[in-house]
């Protein structure tokens, strides 16, 4: 490990929950608007619902460990945003926390591991797979390009670099599909054209990562 | 907007059944409306729910003889597990809950959350989920058929088993007995502003119609123009009776999307009898309102439901709800 | 719009409330809508109508317990005399009829030329001019006030009366003392859109809004920057009670005009209800939703009605109709 | 009496019944524009279906005279009307038909006597006044200037003449005054800078009779 990378510990899951919340907060309108010719134009105002509930939750009782920080933001998702993004980014961050274990600290590949769990758990929570037109479409790249960015020797920062320019790529990549779940599904044919709400959200929790490695290596 | 500030839309109506209607108990904090008598002796409890803007379903449709609980999501956005759990709690009896679920992934999944939560509290939850849209086609392809009109038949007729004293099992196979008999077709001559959006969910210039909407402001399957009553009521009538074929009489609905006026919904309620009847469903019962609306869209869907004599029987029991009401 | 040309919209509206209600007996041909069991041995008849467009007013009123008849005229025109002579000869029992009219020009000369014919016919005609809109102040330089909300508490209560077999002189009375006792304030959000127009009856930017205004998709008195539920509720309450000074408990109406959500509604209710406490009065009984509409006008009013213990009990008395149903 | 001068007889209220009846539908969406600011926007559906059903009944059994075939077009506006400007109409020309009595033939100081008969019916019937902002301002201007004309010893056509331009200047003259009568009241100062839409279709009544007489001449 690189002696300019963060250290992966709670404090750092808290750099990414103000970082992710800044984004959202930032983009919920663009959100809400893509949301609105597949779907039901509320997609922007619940990750913002979700995202505040959780910064005020983490902020109140912080808790000690990354892996608690992350399943208590995806309690405070579950318990706050409803709708389809609500359970299933709950349960993405809930099962990636679970899987970072007790200790206070993870490896990147720990982290990397934790993330492929949280999206395999939003593809059997959602019954959905890569090319649906959802947020599974940015999620799965940007594991992968975190995976092997890590398998090839490259640190943390990079790493998450990849991940980001994947995750982005593979929103982008919604547009010509045409939806097989979710609201935007009801429109068959009509949805293509059309980016992702859900896949393009996810770019931004995605950003976030390396947002907060970033900022900690400063 | 006839509003406050969009972030306490759902609470401000909240505030506003709880001064209308005493004779139900309305949590605004936790967004769980429940029927004043709940939980009642030895009758199973019935809990559904879903985004709001659809009103009067579903706090409209809770009291005697339909739902003993509803809980209402933020604008088009499911509730969270937490409301459905607190009403599973609130209205279980010992007999048991039944969760009427509109299929929406949104409410699907924090229905299931619920319903595992409650279980684990000892609550024994039975689900039944709406899908009566044959607007939405390919199923394999889709989230599945969507939950609209037909969830007002499925709350009213398992509702009148439940205060009959059914036990859970009979209850929910009822449930889903008048799911599999509903079918519902919905068209938009406007579409719907949310609160937080402030602007219409979708273009539809005027002179323009949508066919196969659902109720959350989502465009239809298929843009067309302008259309008569007569011609509407056809391609509705005529898409619900070719995927159901019913071969009995059936309940109506037709239901005003929001900014319909009833005058112009009476007049489309005359060319679906006509469409029904020259198609040889004849029809027994007949509700003509807006029951299951979205927002201010214009618009109207029909919904039909095949009933033998049980089933009308349990529709003409009586019901005391905010919105639907007879015989008590 | 959701109609087949703008010429039949009333008789096709009317063939489709015969569809739905079949305890109605509804003459499209000469447009009068009368309650199955009339005439009712010994009963005062009740007979209103008025312009269609404010569905469910007349017509959604008829049955036990409220109107025997209602006339509906062309979209925001009052009926002619032809229709309220048949209503009154189709209703009368011998005990007389109440005809009960909205104060509008042509209203009150149609209702006035109706009532000299049915008693050339020999029908005892009775009439009351349901006045309660409190916008239109100078009654000396205006055709008066009109008549609003307050028509659904005058229909409800002297319905009662006469149910309960009070004779014709004592039913207009009560009618007389329900007008005297209700006033109403409206609010536009937007024009409506009357199908011979085809287009707003008159240009209401986003972000403004219309105070004082009437049914019939006439501007109001003012017109004022959009303002919050609060507010409207707080002008609307203002007004009302500054007119009426009510020292007793109210019943109250908050209506929507035609394309205001039920979600919306419902919060403005709590903003009624908060305003109303705040001024010292109590509500006992409320009833939000679309009675007196103005098609697809976005908007709402206030009708407070003043009741002793009488009218309350006359509020309570069951109630029969398509829009308005309890007790029975 | 002008040899060029037409008979006032059923044949000439038949006249003016079919060019009233023309003028209504061309200027009926005019009327209902007007109708819109300041009323309900139906005057020109509600005229154009009074004359509609009165020219239908009058063109089934034709009364012989003037005057019950005036009585016959106010009862029929009367039966098909509703609204204000169906009883107010129909009283105007029930009464004028009633005042011209049971001739076969009138002369013009007749016909003259008969509609001030009936602008006073529906002053009485409306309990309103010149300067209201009605139907008023358009139809007594044009009985006093039909009467003055006559009076001065014009012919019949030049006095329909005198009497048009005297309705169609009432009419105009309606535009700055404040309503005290009809829906237009309700505005208060609002209505101020409108023409009353009522007073609009009377001048359109006025001018028919002049067309009746010219077309009789030719
Ligand atoms: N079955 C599913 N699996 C994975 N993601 C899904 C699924 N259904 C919906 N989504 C994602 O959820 C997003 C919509 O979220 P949101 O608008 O907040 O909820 P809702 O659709 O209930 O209004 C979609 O853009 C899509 O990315
Ligand atoms: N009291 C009255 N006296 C005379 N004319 C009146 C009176 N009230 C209304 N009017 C006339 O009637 C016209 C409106 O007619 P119309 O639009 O057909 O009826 P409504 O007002 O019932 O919709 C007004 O423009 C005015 O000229
Ligand atoms: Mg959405
Ligand atoms: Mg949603
Ligand atoms: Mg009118
Ligand atoms: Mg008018």
């Amino acid at each position: 490990m690189n002696a300019f990378e963060p250290a992966l510990d709670g404090e750092y899951v808290r750099r990414w929950l103000a970082a992710a919340t800044a984004a959202i907060e930032r983009e919920s309108d663009h959100l809400t608007e893509l949301d609105s010719p597949i779907g039901d134009a509320d997609h922007g105002a619940n990750m913002r619902r979700g995202f505040t509930a959780a910064s005020a939750a983490v902020g109140k009782e912080p808790p000690q460990t990354p892996g608690a920080t992350l399943a208590l933001v995806g309690r405070q998702l579950i318990g706050s945003v409803g709708g389809a993004s609500g359970p299933l980014y709950g349960t993405l961050l809930r099962r990636a926390g679970k899987a970072l274990g007790d200790g206070p600290t993870v490896t990147p590949g720990e982290l990397c591991t934790a993330l492929r769990a949280g999206v395999d758990g939003v593809a059997q929570l959602g019954r959905s797979e890569r090319g649906d037109k959802t947020m599974l479409d940015a999620l799965y790249p940007a594991v992968e390009a975190l995976g092997s960015a890590l398998d090839s020797g490259a640190g943390l920062v990079a790493a998450l670099a990849a991940a980001r320019t994947a995750a982005e790529e593979g929103a982008v990549a919604t547009v010509p599909m045409q939806a097989r779940k979710g609201r935007a599904s009801y429109l068959g044919e009509r949805s293509i054209g059309h980016q992702d709400p859900g896949a393009t959200s996810a770019a931004l929790l995605i950003a976030a990562l390396g947002e907060a490695a970033g900022e900690g290596a400063a | 907007m006839l509003i406050n500030v969009p972030e306490t839309v759902v609470p401000d109506a909240l505030r506003g059944i709880a001064a209308a209607h005493p004779e139900l108990n309305v949590d605004v904090a936790t967004r769980v409306v429940v029927r004043r008598e709940a939980p009642v002796e030895g009758k199973v409890g019935l809990v559904s729910g879903g985004g709001s803007g659809h009103e009067p379903l579903h706090a409209g449709f809770v009291g005697r003889g339909m739902l003993d609980a509803a809980c209402p999501g933020e604008v088009f956005t499911s509730p969270v597990p937490d409301q459905m759990t607190r009403a599973a709690a609130a209205v279980d009896s010992g007999a048991g809950v039944l969760f009427i679920i509109k299929n929406y992934t949104g409410d699907v999944l924090n229905f299931e959350m619920a319903a595992e939560l409650a279980e684990d509290e000892g609550v024994q939850v039975a689900t039944v989920v709406v899908n009566d849209d044959v607007a939405v086609t390919d199923s394999l392809y889709t989230a599945g058929r969507r939950g609209t009109g037909g969830t007002l038949f499925v709350e009213k007729l398992a509702g009148a088993a439940a205060e009959e004293g059914a036990p859970l099992d009979r209850v929910a196979m009822i449930a889903r007995q008048v799911n599999e008999r509903c079918r519902s077709f919905g068209v938009a001559l406007s579409a719907c502003t949310t609160p937080a959006k402030g602007s219409p969910t979708f273009d539809l210039p005027p002179g323009e119609l949508e066919l196969g909407i659902g109720i959350h402001g989502e465009p239809g399957r298929e843009r067309r123009a302008m259309m008569t009553s007569h011609e509407i009521a056809d391609v509705a009538v005529e898409a619900l009776v070719e995927d159901l074929r019913p071969d009995g009489p059936v309940l109506a609905l037709v239901n005003g999307m929001g900014a319909t006026p009833l005058l112009e919904l009476y007049g489309f309620n005359a060319e679906v009898h006509r469409a029904l009847g020259e198609r040889g469903v004849p029809v027994v019962r007949t509700l003509v309102g807006n029951y299951v609306t979205s927002l201010d869209m214009a618009g109207c869907s029909v919904t039909i439901c095949e009933a033998d004599e049980d089933l009308l029987r349990l529709w003409d029991a009586p019901v005391r709800t905010p919105a639907l009401r007879w015989g008590c």
